[in-house]
């Protein structure tokens, strides 16, 4: 459990931003807008001490308005206390990039991009290179882990591959089927 | 008169390449043999493990939570059943005994893990032999576990709320065994390579990390220990009953492959500390909470979320899960230290030579089941 | 004409005897690194796998020949002949057992008997980096190859420096560069090794890089570049590779013992020509078996270090040791 | 001394040199599983209930049952299928069975060049255990 010192500084410097601060599991959340998420993220980690970024990721609610929760979950590395930061994204909403405070967010904002399609603004990888996928092939449609993408493909799943093969193995490979 | 971008050879490394550990692709920009940029692509082994996790039950995930990192499967169980119970609220109530069997496959698990890296950081650098004694090693290890387990490699053992079966007296007997004859095969290794001035000389001042970069570029385990953080979970965060047990965090603060391989190096030998530690006395009772005891039991946790964490042989594995009330798993997210350490490697091994790269991919411990999930 | 038949005679025993002494080598490497790492290695074919090298040519012989798209076509195939036979030119000046007395005169065990036995060995050993070169840049821009080229280059530039630097000390203690000279002037004195252990050391170093053999195996690093200047080769175009490092360490370590380690005198009997035989291959085989458990047991060097040992620690140390044995000659210090 | 890091390490591999090895001869000598090896199933249709449950827990989803109502009215096993090439051996079927209706053998050595003979219907493994039984004794 985070003292209250934290959550009540925040409260003070984003009076209106803090949309809602619950706790689950011991764990503490503060749900912020969006517009203010990299200020807040800054402020924790330069004036609070939340220096440790453990992951970005995000969560699909597709029947909101705005569909997706981007969750920061940060650590302090002199007190080993722990919060979570959230905010509502739209699905056409862009998020400021947190590359600039910390390097560990590229892969994490990478994998986002590419599970959930939410765009990172000003996004810098190493040696300045932009936001891309970081699993599923550049070519790839669609975001996995969007709630209405299916768990398996069908029989036409695999065409994409075809431009790949030369002729005569395209085919799709059988195992990868229900009978 | 060349223009520098001549100079500039872009030579891809991976995903088919003896040491990148699995299936990382490195595309180096290299001048001469030094590397100028890094760009890792992941993903070759993508299995959409997050995605099943959403479609399956939270005991059919625990199977599933074995390949993340196939290295150390028990250490995965153990963190995934944590993450469960933790959302549970029920991390209290875990009988003694099968505290006990989970803190003993653990530290196993992890000298297991860290025999694997050590024989195939080595192989990385040229040294053949030590790869051999440590799977000798490590096979002892993988027999202990199918005594218990079944398998030797994807054990499905621990399991919420408990371990799947009880230990057998068979395989108390192994593990004395083991631990008689391990601190004289770790000396063996250690003659072959730390004062090796061949080993001195390709892993001292090798991918540099400070302990500000080490924390900004959220690496976790052994790699930040070897850059001056004392952060161990299991002393930071105690679970199960590590608190009760003495033990030692190395750490070295030069921060460049050397210090991460004598963190490991020295993590093995203070596993086998906790594991006689743990050897005086074996408790009695259940192995598993009477209430997880029939898997086909729906576990349905109540609506919420939880981040669950345990330190792991690369680092801090976390689970991150989200809850509606109902028996499969809203939202999980892995948090997997192989993933941050690959992001990381363009930084660590920026202004090295090829022969260095190798050397900073196999430090790092990255393992591809894990990252690419 | 005599000396023709001869020639071809020595010549085809010479080949039989080298392919057989790489097959045997190849088993044998295999199996004592595998006892070595407490493993059995090959046990199959024949008494304890001694059929398998035999296995594995056939095996080669019938695989399919791959040769990449963009590749020099020519340059490709020339590569592998050009090492091939670059390093078993210098095995033609290397006796293969000490020298017996016939009515034409002495009778020698290598197939071409001359006076400038060490410079033909060094002239052939300098080009076998060119068959390797040749591969790298015959690889068709692949650049693994590339790179293992690079360093092969690299390496045998530096590293034959030194090594002919440490041979001009008993070269100059013996005023010969034929090996039968070299040797005969160890038996007035005690071995070179005794008089010259700097110059035995830094050989014994440069001999490792020349080989390309663990810790120096930098041009074919198969952990860091996969195998380096021969990825692209397959078959028995690849086989030739190895065959050829082999004869290459057979050569070096016969160079060794005769230049250092008095080549087939032994302590007694001496003069009785199979006890020199057997005191001659006993050295060899030593060394030999160095290699191997070396390769056993040591990690790889990086390029730049390896650069720097050459450059920066072994030549100058066989420079100096180079003036300091001149002086001593030219005074006449009772050392020599 | 000189060059002593290398001494000690040539010596280390130099011991091992006349030490046995420890390889296990596999193919020649079979290895001993523990009781509780986790391997190709044993299904004994006599003892099964129908109850699915361990088509439902089976995580790769590749228990196949087929029950289906005979003449009178009661429901009947028709078939029982295993795709072992999805098998991801966990063994949470056997652990979910009321019954013990299916158990896990240590009949290790299937591997074959077709797919299609990964499909073991119910006699196959109905018959697994006992042919394993058959060769032992």
């Amino acid at each position: 459990m985070l003292d209250s010192s934290v959550i009540d500084a925040l409260k003070e410097r984003f009076s209106d931003g803090i949309v809602e601060v619950t706790n689950s599991s011991g764990d503490d959340i503060v749900k912020v807008k969006r517009e203010i998420l990299h200020d807040v993220l800054a402020f924790l980690k330069n004036e609070k001490g939340f220096d440790y970024l453990l992951f970005i990721t995000a969560v699909d609610y597709p029947k909101r308005e705005k569909r997706f929760d981007v969750v920061y979950q940060l650590r302090s590395t002199a007190t080993f206390d722990e919060i979570r930061i959230k905010a509502e994204v739209g699905i056409d909403e862009e998020v400021e990039s947190a590359t600039d405070l910390w390097v560990s967010a590229i892969g994490d904002e990478c994998e986002t991009y590419d599970m959930f399609g939410i765009w990172f603004k000003n996004h810098k990888g190493a040696g300045g290179e932009k936001l891309r996928r970081a699993f599923m092939p550049d070519d790839w449609n669609g975001h996995p882990l969007r709630k209405e993408y299916p768990l398996k493909g069908d029989e036409f799943s695999d065409r994409w591959l075809d431009k790949y093969l030369p002729e005569g193995q395209r085919h799709q490979p059988e195992h990868t089927r229900m009978p | 008169m060349s223009s520098p971008d001549i100079r500039v050879v872009e030579l891809n490394m991976g995903p088919q390449h003896p040491s990148t550990h699995g299936v990382l692709r490195l595309i180096l920009r290299i001048n001469g043999e030094k590397i100028e940029h890094i760009s890792p692509r992941v993903g070759y082994l993508h299995r959409g493990i997050e995605k099943l996790a959403e479609n399956m039950t939270y005991q059919q995930f625990t199977p599933v939570t074995d390949r993340l990192d196939y290295v150390f499967s028990m250490n995965n169980n153990l963190g995934y059943a944590m993450a469960v119970e933790k959302l549970l609220g029920v991390e209290n109530q875990i009988p003694e005994r099968a505290q006990w069997i989970r803190v003993v496959v653990a530290e196993l698990d992890r000298i297991a893990n860290h025999l694997v890296w050590l024989g195939t950081h080595a192989l990385d650098i040229g040294a053949m032999t030590p790869y051999f004694y440590c799977l000798r090693e490590r096979e002892m290890i993988l027999d202990m576990f199918e005594e218990i387990s079944g398998a030797r490699l994807l054990y499905n053992y621990v399991r919420i709320g408990g371990v799947a079966k009880d230990i057998t007296p068979r395989f108390l007997d192994m593990l004395k065994e083991f631990l008689k004859i391990f601190p004289e095969r770790h000396k063996e290794y250690d003659t072959l390579l730390t004062k090796n001035r061949i080993w001195m000389k390709r892993t001292k001042d090798v991918g540099v990390i400070s302990k500000e970069e080490a924390i900004n570029w959220g690496l976790s385990g052994p790699s930040l220990r070897g850059s001056g953080w004392e952060w161990d979970l299991r002393k930071k965060r105690p679970y199960l009953f590590y608190s009760d047990l003495e033990f030692d965090v190395p750490y070295f603060s030069e921060g460049d492959v050397y210090a991460r391989y004598l963190v490991r190096m020295e993590e093995m030998l203070q596993s086998h500390r906790i594991l006689e530690q743990c050897m005086k006395k074996v408790p009695d009772g259940p192995h598993i909470m009477d209430e997880f005891k029939k898997v086909s039991k729906p576990i349905k946790p109540p609506a919420g979320e939880a981040y669950g964490y345990s330190e792991v042989p690369t680092g801090e594995l976390g689970f991150y899960i989200v809850s509606e009330g109902k028996n499969k798993p809203y939202r999980m997210k892995i948090r997997a230290p192989s993933f941050l350490h690959a992001y990381a490697l363009p930084f660590a091994a920026r202004g090295y030579l090829i022969s260095d790269v190798v050397a900073i991919i196999g430090s790092f411990d990255v393992v591809f089941g894990e990252c690419d999930r | 004409m005599y000396v023709v038949i001869w020639g071809i005679v020595k010549f085809i025993v010479l080949l039989i005897l080298i392919s057989l002494y790489v097959l045997f080598m190849t088993w044998f490497d295999r199996k004592v690194i595998a006892r070595m790492q407490n493993r059995i290695g090959p046990k199959l074919i024949g008494f304890h796998g001694l059929w398998q090298p035999i296995a594995d040519t056939i095996k080669s012989f019938w695989k399919e020949d791959v040769i990449p798209m963009g590749a020099y076509r020519v340059m490709f195939w020339l590569a592998p002949v050009i090492f091939i036979t670059a390093v078993f030119a210098t095995a033609f000046v290397i006796p293969f057992a000490p020298p017996i007395k016939t009515s034409h005169g002495l009778f020698h065990f290598s197939v071409v008997h001359v006076d400038v036995a060490v410079l033909f060995v060094f002239a052939f050993l300098g080009l076998t980096s060119f068959g390797v070169l040749y591969a790298g840049i015959a690889s068709g821009g692949s650049k693994y190859p590339y790179i293992g080229a690079q360093r092969e280059g690299a390496q045998m530039i530096s590293y034959e420096i030194v090594l002919a630097l440490s041979l001009l000390n008993p070269i100059l203690m013996s005023h010969s560069l034929s090996f039968e000279k070299i040797v005969e002037a160890q038996t007035h004195h005690l071995w070179f090794v005794f008089y010259q252990p700097v110059a035995f050391i830094t050989y014994l170093i440069a001999m490792f890089a020349v080989a390309a053999k663990v810790p120096f195996d930098l041009p074919e690093a198969e952990s860091e570049i996969c195998c380096g200047y021969f990825v692209e080769y397959s078959g028995m175009k690849m086989g030739l590779f190895p065959f050829g490092q082999y004869i290459a360490v057979l050569v070096l370590s016969a160079i060794m013992v005769i230049m250092f380690l008095g080549g087939w005198t032994g302590p007694f009997w001496k003069g009785c020509f199979f006890v020199g035989l057997i005191w001659y291959w006993i050295k060899i085989a030593f060394f030999i078996f160095l290699f191997t458990w070396a390769w056993a047991t040591f990690p790889r060097y990086r390029y730049d270090q390896l650069m720097d040992i050459s450059w920066k620690i072994l030549l100058p140390i066989a420079v100096l040791n180079i003036f300091w044995t001149g002086f001593a000659l030219a005074i006449g210090l009772p050392i020599i | 001394m000189l060059f002593n890091d290398f001494r000690k390490g040539l010596s280390v591999t130099f011991k091992y040199l006349f030490k046995k090895p420890v390889t296990e001869n596999y193919p020649y000598e079979k290895i001993k599983m523990p009781q509780r090896a986790r391997w190709l199933h044993h299904f004994n249709p006599k003892k099964c209930i129908m109850c699915k449950l361990c088509e439902n827990i089976c995580p790769p989803k590749c228990i196949y049952m087929t029950v289906v109502k005979n003449e009178e009215g009661k429901r009947e096993l028709k078939g029982y299928d295993i795709r072992i090439d999805r098998c991801i051996f966990c063994g949470l079927c056997t652990e979910v069975c009321p019954t013990k209706a299916i158990t896990m053998t240590d009949v290790h050595e299937f591997a074959d060049k077709d797919r299609k003979n990964f499909h073991f219907n119910m006699e196959q493994l109905s018959k697994v255990g006992q042919e394993e039984e058959k060769k032992v004794g």
